[in-house]
């Protein structure tokens, strides 16, 4: 039987790829979105120190990153609460690239935690601190480390990083499943 | 849902694809051309046949075109016809023929095309650039996160949960650069591929090393389906679409557990459900899941339940994964070795299912005539998933 | 075709504002689902087979939208998609789910929160080709490719800019009736004329104002239909088309809403658009109403204008169109500005329109345009049978 | 009510600034627009291509026939212009940033015969109240020095003197 692909497309190096007629153009795209109920709340928590969630009856969940409903009970959320800012390391990542790609000599420690006081596995994406490539592991007690108060904004990065907490044991071992 | 209650069965008649490369000179309108004329000359139609058009795309900010599906439409056949776009983000390769099965099915249409089309090498300086912006603007994007981040950290959660090793992930690359080199649109094939270069190469975002990425592509593929009122006066060997599943998980991906994809699993079973498939692993005889990471497509086929949780990584180990293996798995060299061109590796997923099931893979074919495949794409915010279950049914 | 029938069975809304700082578009979109939800008294963690929204990317900011949509409708979970495109191409999805066999309830969801855009302009001219198109206006407003479209059409049908003046000024006061219009004004041809002209020969106040809002809307198959609802609309036909996406390359005549409106009435089996007594029709550019009058076979070719000025589309005329005040009085909702179109007419075959309800209306037609700079379009055909 | 609570003063309510730009695109011109511009650039040439068929000739030029989707290839591209007729203008007396602008332009959609496509660009060298459907048009170029291979090597079109 014939190849039934006959492959069509040309081609280009880098270097052909600006020797082809092209056009390079700048793209203006700039939002102000709404934070909304929820999150607005939630920022202004920041600026104070604080972490929010929203609590929702039905599931007796905290919902952390607040919202002002319940994805899984399809219902409104049902008041704040305040949680201590602790939590544990859910997964991590050491990353020698930048946002663009651009490589870079010192790692970002970079993950998920889950908040003590939310349920589990739910948390935010931040960095981590203070922590080295042989240390870091899942289930890693960590604490926030906060900008001081004079240079919050009322954004995510008001925490500068979490770091590990000390004397507090890990839960690595606990938190792995057997194997299927 | 009312399965077994379907108007019209579906069934895809040709297929067509480019090369999958770093950077092509057409612009995504006449990839787009390419790949529909191919995909129509294998079906023997014209585009007067055609009764509709359904394209595929993933983010506007890789071609740099916004509506880029309304832009693309005079390439894909588009014009004074009904024409459809649907995008689910990665997942776009194998949802745009779910969407043109139900185009079908509903009975709307006769013969369709469906087309996917990505020009990642638009947006400069990386297509990496495009995906800062995929990310929650207040939460996520002040951190200035890189997508590989993500997959570095779903990789990590999947690797701790169920106690699998990166030795064996990276086997995942090995197979599928070296399953491309029979492919002729294939980017990053490699006969020569050893563990060690996996193993070695340079660290992105550790546990991802380069080489567990599937490379950014120019590309276009399509596909025509037609119902089953004229398939087989257009081919002795069409090959239907006997099951459809998709779903789509919450957006805050920060409260999942990230080590076992809910999604892929919901999907699945709405595909086998429809298609009658009560035991996968016995009833499929090719898979073609997501593999943009190497690691995916481990998580994917336990989410297919085509393994256990954890137990792909063993079924690669012991080679039943390999084109000759128990259960071939990307037999086309998957995104790892043809390319990623997002929505256009709808050509590697149900475009070489089709080509797989009727006997015209040539170098890639897997032995022992096949007649039941599974493909899969993924999307989103690790979070979408589309599934189709195609059967050859002579 | 499969002989299922369509029905909707619910709808849900917010206000139509200019801004909305005051909530993000989760909360919006919540917002009108939850009520649709409540119209349709259905729990769409148990009930809805699939979710569709309506959006685009460089609308909301961000580079996969689809991703931040289910939520807020209860789709978490659940098998949903992102259409990027006008809430009737939503809508078209859900009609042919349903007539697949396989799917019982079908949710369509379409927003606009464009408010949030500063860059409105430069996005447009984004979507302009970026080789032959974009580079020409740089600097000019994207919208003269409206100017051009309108000199075409007055060229081709010899209707003229009184006449389209004359649907500002009454979708403009229709909107007075409409609680959830942003737009309403009191003008007269006079003052429309006088205005300054933007891109001659279309003038400023003939360009529909932007607006936000969310509109959700609940499909089901006819059998479910009528177990769930006293009230059901049918959705009796869809069509949808698409010309030439080059600017230089469009008709004059909106072929992309003549042959979408052909294939609704063909599945509608609607012979004589003249048993049709409303019309919601896109209004972005008022001209456009006209145009799309005549595509829609509401009016022949050249005649749209005579009959807006004599009165004959107004609230007392032959023909209601755009009782609601059309994009002109509502603000225009992007993606969403075809399913505002569509919930007027149920809301009219309803008998819940209030004020500006429409006597005995048995039929109407809703009709998109997707907007500048393509030639993409939608018709709807819905029904309350006897 | 939809929410439990919402915002009782405005200054609870918060946005938040962003874009979703990137450093730039670089869209190539494909394999057509290759040959379009290089003839424009070089030879100071407007092409066409034609798709004697459907008998239509698309301006710019295509690889592919939008409507019969067959291949044009080298032979089905020909000269055409530099004149040309105007089939619909405007005044663009807004700028991109909702201001007047201080110099209206006119931007037009070219004829290069009935069965052309018509091409879009800038109308020059007449006074906006003188334009008229079918005027007849003709391109003006930049020096050969000067053009780079874009449809902006074309400064802009004027009435045929």
């Amino acid at each position: 039987m014939n190849q039934a692909i006959k492959p069509k497309g040309r081609s280009l190096s880098a270097e052909q790829m600006k020797q082809v007629p092209h056009v390079i153009a700048r793209p203006q795209a700039k939002y102000a979105w709404a934070a909304g109920v929820a999150m607005s709340h939630f920022l202004e928590g920041l600026k104070q120190g604080k972490i929010l969630g929203r609590r929702c009856m039905a599931c007796e969940r905290v919902l952390v990153p607040p919202r002002m409903f319940c994805e899984r009970c399809y219902r409104t959320t049902d008041g704040w609460v305040e949680l201590p800012g602790t939590g544990v390391i859910e997964t991590f990542s050491i990353s020698y690239i930048d946002t663009n790609a651009n490589r870079i000599k010192d790692p970002i420690f970079v993950g998920v935690l889950a908040f003590d006081g939310a349920p589990p596995h739910c948390g935010i994406m931040h960095y981590f601190g203070e922590v080295s490539p042989e240390e870091i592991h899942i289930g890693m007690p960590v604490e926030p480390v906060w900008k001081p108060e004079s240079e919050r904004v009322g954004a995510i990065t008001d925490i500068k990083y979490f770091r590990p907490r000390e004397g507090i044991p890990s839960k690595r071992i606990s938190q792995r499943r057997k194997r299927g | 849902m009312n399965l077994g209650k379907i108007h019209k069965d579906v069934a895809v008649v040709g297929a067509g694809m480019t090369l999958f490369s770093r950077r092509l000179q057409e612009t995504g309108k006449e990839m787009s051309w390419e790949a529909a004329q191919m995909a129509l000359d294998q079906a023997d139609l014209s585009l007067d046949d055609i009764d509709a058009v359904i394209m595929g795309s993933a983010p506007d900010a890789f071609d740099g075109v916004h509506k880029k599906g309304d832009w693309l439409l005079d390439g894909a056949g588009g014009t004074n016809r009904p024409y459809m776009r649907v995008y689910t983000g990665g997942g776009t390769a194998v949802f745009a023929p779910i969407a043109g099965w139900w185009h079908v099915a509903s009975g709307l249409f006769e013969k369709v095309l469906v087309l996917c089309e990505e020009k990642m090498s638009s947006c400069m300086p990386h297509a990496q650039s495009a995906f800062a912006h995929i990310w929650d603007p207040i939460l996520d994007r002040p951190l200035k996160p890189n997508l590989v981040w993500i997959f570095s950290m779903e990789m990590q959660r999947y690797m701790h949960t169920y106690d699998v090793r990166y030795e064996d992930i990276a086997l995942v690359a090995v197979k599928n650069k070296r399953n491309a080199v029979g492919h002729p649109c294939a980017q990053l094939a490699d006969p020569d591929i050893t563990l060690d270069d996996v193993l070695t190469s340079e660290p992105m975002a550790l546990p991802v090393r380069r080489l567990d990425i599937s490379p950014p592509s120019d590309g276009a593929a399509a596909v025509v389906l037609v119902s089953e009122d004229v398939a087989y006066e257009l081919t002795n060997e069409p090959v239907w679409i006997d099951g459809v599943g998709w779903c789509i998980d919450s957006t805050m991906w920060t409260n999942r557990d990230l080590a076992f994809p809910k999604f892929v699993a919901h999907a699945a079973r709405m595909a086998y459900e429809m298609a009658g498939i009560k035991n996968p692993r016995k009833e499929i005889d090719i898979a073609e899941p997501y593999d943009p990471f190497d690691y995916k497509e481990l998580q994917h086929l336990e989410a297919l339940g085509l393994a256990d949780p954890g137990q792909a990584a063993i079924m690669t180990r012991e080679g039943k994964t390999q084109r000759d293996g128990e259960l071939p798995v990307c037999p086309s060299g998957g995104l790892l070795g043809v390319g990623n061109p997002i929505a256009a590796t709808l050509g590697i997923k149900v475009g070489e299912l089709f080509w797989q099931l009727s006997g015209q893979a040539g170098a890639r074919q897997v032995p022992g005539d096949p007649a039941v495949g599974v493909a899969q794409a993924w999307g989103d915010l690790m979070q979408f998933s589309s599934v189709i279950v195609m059967r050859r049914r002579s | 075709m499969s002989h299922r029938d369509v029905a909707v069975i619910g709808v849900g809304y917010t206000n139509f504002n200019s801004v909305t700082p005051e909530v993000n578009w989760k909360e919006l979109m919540f917002e009108a689902a939850q009520k649709a939800y409540q119209d349709a008294g259905i729990d769409p963690r148990r009930d809805v087979d699939s979710f569709i929204t309506c959006a685009e990317d460089f609308w909301e900011g961000f580079s996969i939208f689809d991703e931040f949509t289910p939520d807020q409708l209860g789709a978490a979970l659940r098998p949903m998609h992102t259409v990027p495109g006008d809430g009737l191409q939503g809508l078209a999805n859900a009609y042919m789910q349903i007539k697949t066999g396989l799917f019982d309830i079908v949710v369509v969801e379409a927003h606009s929160k464009i408010s949030e855009l500063l860059t409105y302009e430069d996005v447009v001219q984004l979507s302009f080709d970026p080789i032959y198109e974009a580079p020409l206006s740089n600097g000019v407003h994207p919208y003269y490719v409206a100017g051009l479209e309108m000199r075409a059409y007055l060229q081709a049908t010899g209707t003229t800019e009184e006449e389209c003046a004359a649907v500002v000024v009454q979708n403009k006061r229709n909107a007075f009736l409409n609680p959830l219009a942003e737009f309403e004004c009191e003008l007269d041809v006079e003052s429309v004329m006088r205005s300054d002209y933007a891109f001659d020969p279309l003038k400023a106040v003939e360009i529909a104002p932007r607006a936000d809002g969310a509109i959700v809307f609940v499909l089901a198959g006819g059998e479910i239909a009528r177990e769930l609802t006293d009230v059901p609309v049918y959705l009796e036909g869809i069509g949808w088309c698409s010309e030439s996406p080059w600017i230089a390359s469009r008709s004059s005549d909106a072929s992309y809403a003549k042959r979408a409106a052909q294939m609704a009435y063909q599945q509608a089996g609607l012979e004589n658009t003249q048993l049709i007594d409303i019309a919601e029709v896109d209004d972005q550019f008022a001209f456009k109403a006209l145009q799309h009058l005549e595509a829609l076979g509401l009016a022949r070719p050249g005649e749209a204008g005579f009959l807006m000025v004599e009165g004959a589309f107004g609230p007392q005329g032959q023909l209601a169109v755009n009782p609601s005040g059309g994009s002109l009085g509502c603000g225009h909702l992007m993606e969403a500005s075809g399913l505002a179109r569509a919930l007027e007419i149920v809301l009219q075959l309803r008998g819940e329109a209030g004020q500006r309800q429409v006597e005995d209306a048995m039929i109407g037609v809703a009709q998109s345009w997707r907007g500048l700079p393509h030639g993409t379009g939608a018709v709807a055909v819905f029904s309350r049978r006897e | 009510m939809t929410f439990s609570e919402k915002f009782q003063r405005t200054t609870e309510m918060k946005h938040w600034l962003g874009d979703m730009e990137v450093d730039h695109f670089h869209y190539t011109a494909g394999v057509a627009g290759e040959r379009f511009f290089i003839a424009l650039r070089d030879r100071g040439v407007i092409l066409g291509a034609r798709c004697a068929p459907c008998g239509i000739t698309y301006v710019p030029p295509r690889i592919y026939c939008e409507h019969c989707f067959a291949e044009l290839k080298e032979d089905a591209y020909q000269e055409v212009g530099p004149r040309g007729w105007v089939r619909a203008f405007t005044i663009a007396r807004l700028g991109k940033d909702g201001h007047p602008l201080t110099e209206p332009e006119i931007l037009a959609v070219i004829d290069f015969g009935s069965d052309s496509t018509g091409f879009l660009h800038k109308l020059s060298g007449v006074a906006p109240e003188e334009v008229r459907v079918g005027l007849e048009v003709e391109a003006l170029l930049k020096p050969k020095a000067q053009r780079e291979g874009r449809i902006t090597d074309i400064e802009h079109f004027r009435p045929v003197a």
